[in-house]
């Protein structure tokens, strides 16, 4: 019988990385050592433990990356709160990819590219970053925005200290919310900082992080001169199936699993806002 | 064309019943359900069974995997078999048609293979309907119950039944039977549809407005302040949406079995309030965005996926059904009158 | 009687006493009754006939949370579940006028259909007939003929606590004993009530509807929709599952169903849900002195109280064999 | 418990509570009185702690029978956990006769903690009952089976 | 996911003789989240423990189980060793594969079988465990004792001798209760007044004691440790520091026809009185249904002779709030009504009394001066007739008692004999259904009775008592000799029921303490918690918790107070975890749970919830107060929604085992 979309394959975690008190990022493989399945920046996989359940994660590895998968995953539920208790060696099962990711090879190609995430948000664009970095000569300037609560909780800390903010041509601009002795940084909440950084309009933004700081960065960004047409997010629903059949995840007639989840802001302000 | 006296189907069922699993409506305690055919059973001439005939191609629980637990491994298990051959004998027009709809949900790439399977394993003979209820209005979509489509086609003229193979599956179900069929002439099947037609317009319900609903319209109907109105009584139950032909919502869920686990599917319904619930958020949360979703979905976001073909049969069973008779015609009137 | 709880809704309305009313109102067919709030602009629509058939006091959950005060009509049926719910402080009773209207038994549209009645387009009501106007004609029937299953135990009575009452209390007599089913399934052995059981329950498409409708299911979150309670269920993946549904939804209402029948009524699968009920009323009745939930604000529910010497469960089950 | 094709060995699942029965059933044990290892107990602070939902889910995993062990009504530790058990159980065990489940599957025992000679009695006649009776199969979920 | 230790006990032969120890071992070795398991000769040794311990460390567990002996036995012991090495304690199950699977069976295959199953309920169960942390409460050193009888003065004395302040509440005008109105008391026929006012002297001045007379208990909030209780002091109108107990003013009131209730009615008094000479507090007490000053503003006559100007006719009921660890509850008895026994003529005769009107004339004190005349015409009566069980052991369909008063044989005892004894030409009958004397000397007593002292015990009951002339004629039944009998007596006293004081249950709902069906208190354990109430908190002394004669009360009296001093005692209460807890989101607020709690531990609040829509809602929720919850679990099973659960023993645990077992 031809193989089913919604029968996952079994795959294993090898590593797993804390990288704040309630995010840890895990490295998936197939039992045989090799990465699960190809995909492209932005799109996601249904991972899942038998009995506990199944839920969808952005792809965080870059695809760029042959050996391994890696999804960074914030502790909220069911199925990620039995993630975090897990060990190395423990089995999961999963399927995909699923989703339309990142136009990287069209409308990215040779844009300044200014990613801006808050807290967990920056896990679907570290695949996307890295993806830039690992193909420099096709982009242009990148800066990227990164602010979370505190220092502790900005994810992948170290990568983004020891690798992004030594390379040529990016910018790294880190703020977190509140004041912290060992932190020298800049404090203030996403969407000032993003003000405050005056961007050039020629940049194509993307947009990351929870639903509040969405708002006011886009907002920031109007006011800086960017248009919804050069502003792309990522979003973030229920599904089952992730494949556009079990009829959960629409915004009206677009299902974020098929025809999403990256969306531009201009393509959503003619959806209905059920995200 | 090929006719039986009706007197001989019972024959004619059970020769269908030899060779193949065959599935007929037949009247119960509360009204008119299909089952598998067992030697007596008589179809039933309602023109409408509780449950819709979706269940033949998307049960409401259908196993998909399952999975063997040992410490931290995994093995998953396909439990997939190949359906077995069938017949769903008399189905009316509008559960035909709901056959349609599902395909382009279930067949889409990439192709859904437990639906495929069960497809691929059918032959859904059809029956025109004669005695429709007053909450029928399939004809407002384009639905001829006096020519059901469907493998074969049936009509009951008189004391005899007509059948008409549409189909090359439906060309080799009606030679199989060859023994037992006669061949017949198509006049009075054609006088019979123009009388059935007959009927269809005098349904109560017409001066529907669907055409109102375009794809364009989209973000209109959405912020149409009259959605608050009619959802107000709506209990959220599931009724609706499970006995409609053309719902296919469904949830995978995974059971603890005494040695393992049993992934399975089944129907969900968007009227449900954990429906789009996720750990913190849901982005719908009151009654009146999950109506909304129903009735959108069915009347604006099918039709701008698929070729302006509406998710609605018309069968009528929600206005059979539903607690607090809310139902599509009310909707429709309501929310695409205005444009009138 | 539709009149004069228009007019009476209508000098609520503009005296300000109330800002919305809970009422019926009619759709496409006589029977197309929904329940509906109507405020002084549409109040001309509400209805009152035969086929108003649903139970108005669960929508209090909701309504009592929006700023204001509602109206609502209660039949006898409804005064009972308006008491319960109101026992176990599920609405504000600040926020409710309550209005006690008589009512002479519902009809079904679904149960005339069985009985080969019709293309139904207009009702008219009377005490001990009903006239039934069709597209094939007038059908005159006996009351009695016609009524739902849930009227036909109807003494009539309103439960007290209502604010005022229209119209004249209908006392009757009920026309049947309505412990005669359970009874009936009592009597028989339990391989036929299995048999029963299972016919009827293995139709169920747990749509919820029974328990959506049902005035003592108003939980937050039911434990069947709650994944932490452990027996959390979406569809009936087996035969356990089925019955696991409706014995603990029974359970869960025993003592405090009012015996309403809307379960029963809007089961789209026409499983006599009611009977579960009816059983565990009949046992408390027997076991623990006659019982009524909603007749009282202040009563102990039978399940919350217990006398020393109760019976055992040895001396009550099987006892109808 | 492995399911032997010429004798039929039923499993047992019995609720006890901590203050009288657990302790008849303990009693019983010093005292070296015999029952089939078919039962299997679950201890609880109080009869009263047995929710309707855990015998109906044990006989979804496979019980064939279900048996309840409280104090002696008017001797509960918690002085009246017993008698809101009692009228519970009633009730529930009379639904499940209704819905045409052999009454026999499930029991309401009172057993003290001086009792052990009544518990393993009890135990004894209820493996005896149900095993007569044979596999539980009105109240089973087939999926559970192996 | 847990890391659970599996720990399998040999119990020296007694589990590894029929359970294959190793087979347990390893075969719950395999089962998911186990990362550690052995098998250990006895686990309850020193040795054992540090296994256990060791196991913790080394392999970091989160979550033992122990595979032993019965949990009654070595549960806490496994507990504290865990903790000790740094699991919390519930983290540790234990599987009973000795009582319940080795001892009862013989079949090794079998036993080892069930003994698998046994410790994968318990792993399946650690697996849903948390960490509980008992909670803790501060405790009041301060008593309340409601009732100021010879129980409360008892529980109080023995409180406050340990040391701790004491309040009794007493809401006549003195203390001293139903001992004080008794002459003599039996077996020993001591006078009751000489052992009585001396300990309530005692009372008067211990400074630990503070007496609130003439007081009642008004409001009580809060539990066990922490209780605030509002007492009403009604207005007596006299100063009670100033006032020096001359009882000048109770001889000098005009208002002479007052019945006078410490005599039972027999006598009056004045409307300013001292209810007996030795009443503690002395101060006297104006009756406002009585004082023509109050009732009319004419008179005065008490403010003008009281030399201290103790009397204030403007005093209103005051409130005093105090805060208590501890209450006691001795609010005592009373004779039932003896209105509706007409059979006996208790209404239509005043020389048809009741056994404690007989006390009253018989003492020294008393209206006669302690010569025994009858009420009507103050003649020696020649011929009593004494009748016992009255209201007592009746069928409970008529207007007494089901129980037996229990006190009722040794008085009538007392008074036959004492008749006797003083007036040997008085002819005594004494009419018994049984004669009840268990007690040291009790039915040595009851013989001495008899035997010397001629008493005419006749088993039968009196069918009726007819007032004749200057006669009472009693009909009645002689069981033994099989005859109707009608004896013409002067005097018949009744041994009427005793029932609790009608106070009592106004005061239970207050204290959310159960009661019988006769309105006793109920006790936390009818044999091993005998002196508690089930509220915790709460504690019984004498009459109110069942009938009982003076030493009982005492006695039980000292046993509550023993109780009290050891909750006093602490510095702190340290709940039981195990307790329920209502998960507020899902809390309907319907009450049930309330309604089943025997213990009162839960109440209602309304709080502001922040609903998924972003509104904010005020819903009615259900709190459970840990310190008083005792975990019994009946508010879980009540709750439809499932909102209330109990902590180590919740529902996905019970479920667990339940999964477990029947895999």
């Amino acid at each position: 019988m031809k193989k089913e979309a919604l029968i996952p394959e079994i795959a294993v975690i090898t590593d797993i990385r804390i990288d704040t008190p309630d995010v840890r990022t895990f490295r998936v493989v197939t039992p045989d050592g090799k990465k699960p399945f190809e995909h492209i920046p932005g799109q996601c996989a249904m991972l899942s433990i038998p009995g506990v359940g199944e839920a969808l994660f952005s792809i965080t590895s870059s695809p760029t990356n042959t050996e391994y998968m890696e999804f960074s995953i914030k502790k909220c539920g069911c199925v990620t709160n039995f993630l975090h208790a897990v060990e190395p060696g423990q089995y999961v099962t999963v399927r995909g990819p699923y989703g339309n990711g990142f136009p990287v090879d069209t409308a990215f190609r040779n844009k300044d590219m200014l990613f801006i995430a808050g807290g967990i948000g920056l896990a679907p664009l570290r695949s996307v970053i890295n993806y830039c970095r690992h193909h420099r000569k096709d982009y242009g300037k990148i800066d990227i925005v990164y602010g979370s609560r505190s220092m502790q909780d900005l994810v992948d800390y170290k990568e983004i200290i020891d690798e992004w903010c030594h390379e040529d041509g990016i910018h790294v601009h880190l703020t977190i919310d509140r004041e912290q002795p060992e932190w020298k940084g800049h404090v203030g909440f996403v969407p000032n900082f993003v003000k405050e950084l005056q961007f050039d309009t020629n940049k194509t933004a993307v947009l990351c992080g929870p639903p509040i700081m969405i708002k006011f960065t886009l907002a920031g960004l109007q006011e800086l001169g960017f248009k919804k047409y050069q502003i792309y997010t990522t979003l973030e629903m229920k599904m089952k199936c992730g494949i556009g059949k079990c009829g959960r995840c629409n915004l009206g007639d677009k299902f974020i699993c098929k025809d999403g989840p990256v969306f531009r802001f201009d393509q959503l302000e003619e959806l209905p806002d059920e995200y | 064309m090929k006719k039986i006296q009706l007197s001989l189907l019972p024959k004619l069922l059970s020769a269908i019943a030899a060779k193949k699993a065959l599935y007929l409506p037949v009247d119960g305690k509360a009204g008119a359900d299909y089952k598998r055919y067992e030697e007596g059973d008589t179809l039933s001439r309602a023109c409408r069974t509780n449950r819709s005939a979706k269940d033949f191609f998307f049960p409401q629980v259908e196993d998909m995997a399952a999975f063997r637990v040992e410490g931290k491994k995994i093995e998953i298990i396909d439990t997939r078999k190949e359906n077995e051959d069938f017949v769903i004998f008399g189905v009316r027009a509008c559960d035909v048609r709901s056959f349609d709809i599902l395909d382009r949900v279930f067949l889409a790439d990439p192709v859904d293979t437990f639906y495929e399977n069960r497809r691929q394993h059918a032959t859904v003979v059809s029956l025109a309907c004669d005695a429709p209820e007053e909450t029928c209005f399939c004809r407002q979509f384009d639905i001829l119950a006096e020519d059901p489509a469907g493998d074969v086609a049936a009509w009951i003229v008189g004391d005899e039944m007509y059948f008409k193979a549409k189909t090359e599956k439906g060309k080799k179900l009606l030679s199989s039977l060859d023994v037992l069929l006669a061949d017949g002439d198509s006049a009075p099947v054609e006088k019979e549809k123009k009388h059935l037609e007959a009927i269809q317009h005098k349904l109560p319900i017409s001066e529907f407005n669907k055409e109102h609903f375009k794809p364009e319209d989209l973000m209109e109907h959405f912020n149409d302040p009259a959605w608050a109105e009619l959802s107000e009584a709506c209990l959220g139950c599931g009724t609706c949406t499970f006995v409609c032909p053309t719902c296919q919502c469904f949830d995978i869920r995974d059971f603890k079995t005494n040695d393992g686990v049993l992934r399975y599917r089944c129907w969900d319904s968007c009227m449900y309030s954990d429906f789009t619930k996720m750990a913190a958020e849901n982005p719908r949360h009151t009654q009146l965005e999950r109506f909304r979703q129903r009735f959108m979905h069915k009347l604006v976001y099918y039709p701008a996926n698929n070729d302006g073909i509406y998710g609605c049969v018309g069968c009528g069973r929600c206005l059979a059904k539903c607690p607090i008779s809310m139902n599509i015609v009310k909707v429709v009137k309501k929310i695409g009158g205005k444009k009138a | 009687m539709q009149k004069m709880m228009q007019d009476r809704a209508r000098e609520l309305l503009s005296s300000g006493k109330v800002d919305r009313v809970l009422g019926w109102i009619e759709g496409d067919f006589v029977y197309d009754v929904t329940p509906h709030v109507f405020r002084e602009n549409d109040i001309d629509q509400l209805i009152y006939h035969s086929f108003a058939s649903q139970n108005l006091s669960k929508y209090l959950v909701g309504e009592t949370k929006k700023d204001g005060v509602i109206a609502v009509f209660l039949r006898p049926c409804d005064s009972y579940s308006f008491v319960q719910l109101l026992k176990e402080h599920r609405f504000d009773r600040e926020k409710v006028y309550a209005i006690a209207i008589p009512c002479l038994g519902k009809v079904d549209a679904e149960d005339l259909r069985a009985m080969g009645i019709r293309g139904i387009t207009g009702v008219t009501d009377g005490k001990e007939r009903i006239i039934l106007h069709t597209l094939y004609g007038d059908v005159e029937k006996e009351k009695s003929e016609v009524i739902a299953e849930r009227c036909r135990k109807c003494r009539g009575v309103h439960a007290p606590y209502f604010d005022e009452r229209l119209g004249e209390e209908l006392t009757k007599e009920p026309l049947t004993d309505r412990f005669e089913m359970v009874e009936k399934l009592e009597k028989m052995t339990a391989e036929e009530r299995f048999a029963f059981w299972q016919d009827e329950l293995s139709r169920c498409i747990r749509c919820n509807a029974c328990r959506n409708v049902c005035p003592a299911c108003t939980c937050e979150k039911c434990v069947f929709d709650n994944a932490a309670s452990g027996i959390e269920n979406k569809a009936p993946a087996s035969s356990f599952e089925e019955q696991n549904f409706h014995i603990i939804r029974a359970f869960h209402v025993a003592g405090r169903c009012t015996d309403c029948g809307q379960c029963s009524r809007v089961c789209p699968q026409g499983i006599p849900l009611h009977l579960l009920n009816r059983k565990f009323i009949k046992d408390i009745n027997s076991c623990y002195g006659e019982y009524r939930a909603g007749a009282d604000l202040e009563e102990k529910a039978p399940l919350n109280r217990f006398d020393v010497d109760d019976c055992e469960p040895g001396d009550v089950v099987g006892k109808g064999e | 418990m492995q399911v032997n094709e010429e004798k039929f060995e039923p499993t047992i699942v019995a609720f006890c509570c901590n203050w009288c029965s657990y302790a008849g059933a303990d009693l019983s044990g010093t005292n070296r009185l015999q029952y089939p290892a078919n039962v299997k107990i679950i201890r609880v602070p109080c009869s009263c702690r047995v929710n309707p939902m855990f015998i109906l889910r044990a006989f979804q995993r496979g019980a064939d029978g279900v048996i309840l062990c409280g104090c002696h009504p008017g001797d509960c530790h918690y002085t009246t956990g017993n008698y809101f058990t009692r009228r519970r159980m009633t009730l529930l065990f009379s639904m499940l006769e209704f819905l045409g489940i052999e009454k026999e599957r499930t029991r309401l025992e009172w057993v003290s903690a001086a009792e052990g000679a009544k518990f393993a009695a009890t135990m004894n006649d209820f493996v005896a009952t149900v095993t007569k009776l044979g596999k539980n199969r009105r109240l089973e979920d087939l999926r559970c089976k192996k | 996911m847990q890391r659970i230790g599996v720990f399998v006990c040999w119990c020296g032969s007694n589990i590894a003789a029929t359970v294959d120890v190793k087979a347990v071992a390893e075969a719950l070795g395999k089962e998911p989240g186990v990362v550690y398991f052995e098998d250990y000769q006895y686990m309850c040794s020193e040795e054992g423990q540090t296994k256990l311990q060791n196991a913790i460390r080394d392999y970091k567990l989160t979550g033992a189980v122990v595979c032993s002996c019965s949990p009654r036995m070595h549960e806490a012991t496994f507990r504290k060793a865990a903790a000790k090495a740094g699991v919390n304690s519930f983290m540790v199950e234990i599987a009973n594969i000795r009582e319940q699977c080795s001892w009862i069976h013989k079949n090794k295959e079998e036993a080892t079988e069930k003994a698998i199953i046994l410790g994968r309920a318990a792993i399946a169960k650690v697996h849903l465990n948390a960490p509980l942390t008992a909670g803790e409460s501060p405790v009041t050193k301060r008593a309340l004792v409601i009732g100021g009888g010879i129980a409360g003065i008892q529980t109080a004395l023995d409180i406050a001798d340990a040391g701790f302040e004491v309040d009794i509440v007493e809401k006549k005008p003195t203390i001293g209760g139903k001992m004080s109105q008794i002459d003599k008391t039996f077996p020993t026929l001591d006078c009751a007044a000489c052992i009585l006012t001396p300990k309530m002297v005692e009372v008067a001045q211990n400074e630990k004691i503070r007496i609130f007379s003439y007081s009642e208990v008004d409001k009580v909030q809060g539990f066990v440790g922490n209780f605030s209780v509002s007492i009403r002091r009604k207005a007596r109108f006299v100063d009670e520091v100033k006032c020096t107990g001359c009882g000048l003013c109770t001889e000098k009131c005009p208002q002479k026809k007052v019945p006078n209730e410490f005599n039972l009615g027999l006598d009056q008094r004045r409307a300013i009185y001292i209810p007996f000479a030795q009443a503690v507090p002395k101060v006297a007490t104006i009756d406002p249904d009585y004082c023509t000053m109050l009732k009319t503003g004419k008179c005065g006559v008490c403010s003008k002779i009281c030399t201290a100007g103790a009397i204030d006719y403007k005093q209103k009921d005051s409130f005093i709030e105090e805060k208590y660890g501890a209450i006691v509850v001795a609010t005592g008895f009373n004779p039932i009504e003896l209105n509706k026994y007409d059979e006996f003529a208790y209404s239509q005769s005043p020389d048809v009394i009741t056994s404690l009107e007989f006390e009253r004339i018989t003492n020294a004190a008393g209206p006669t001066g302690g010569t025994l005349l009858r009420p009507s015409d103050g003649e020696h009566p020649k011929k009593i007739v004494f009748v016992q069980c009255v209201g007592s052991r009746e069928d409970g369909s008529g207007c007494g008692k089901t129980y037996c008063s229990k006190i009722c044989c040794m008085y009538t005892a007392k008074h036959a004999m004492l008749t006797r004894e003083k007036y040997p030409d008085t002819e005594v009958y004494v009419f018994y259904i049984d004669v009840r004397t268990p007690g040291k000397s009790f039915d040595e007593f009851y013989r001495r009775a008899v035997e010397e002292y001629g008493v005419h015990y006749i088993k039968g009951m009196v069918g009726k008592v007819i007032p004749q002339g200057k006669k009472l004629m009693v009909r009645a039944s002689d069981l033994i000799d099989r005859k109707q009998l009608l004896i013409d007596a002067d005097l018949v006293v009744l041994a009427a029921a005793i029932e609790p004081d009608k106070s009592a249950r106004p005061l239970a709902t207050m204290l959310t303490a159960s009661m019988d069906t006769n309105d006793f208190f109920t006790e936390a354990h009818p044999k091993l918690r005998p002196v508690e109430s089930p509220t915790a908190g709460i504690f019984l002394s004498g009459c109110c918790q069942g009938p009982k004669d003076i030493p009982e009360t005492v006695s039980q009296a000292s046993a509550c107070a023993a109780k009290v001093i050891g909750l006093l005692c602490r510095d702190k209460l340290t709940g039981n975890p195990c307790v329920a807890h209502s998960d507020e989101l899902m809390c309907n607020g319907c009450s049930t749970c309330e309604k089943v709690c025997p213990y009162g531990a839960i109440t209602y609040q309304d709080k502001e919830f922040r609903m998924p829509d972003r509104t904010m809602r005020t819903r009615r929720v259900a709190s459970v107060n840990p310190a008083v919850c005792q975990g019994c679990g009946a508010c879980t099973v009540a709750c439809p929604s499932g909102a209330m659960d109990l902590h180590g023993f919740s529902n996905s645990q019970i479920m667990a085992e339940v999964d477990a077992i029947c895999k």
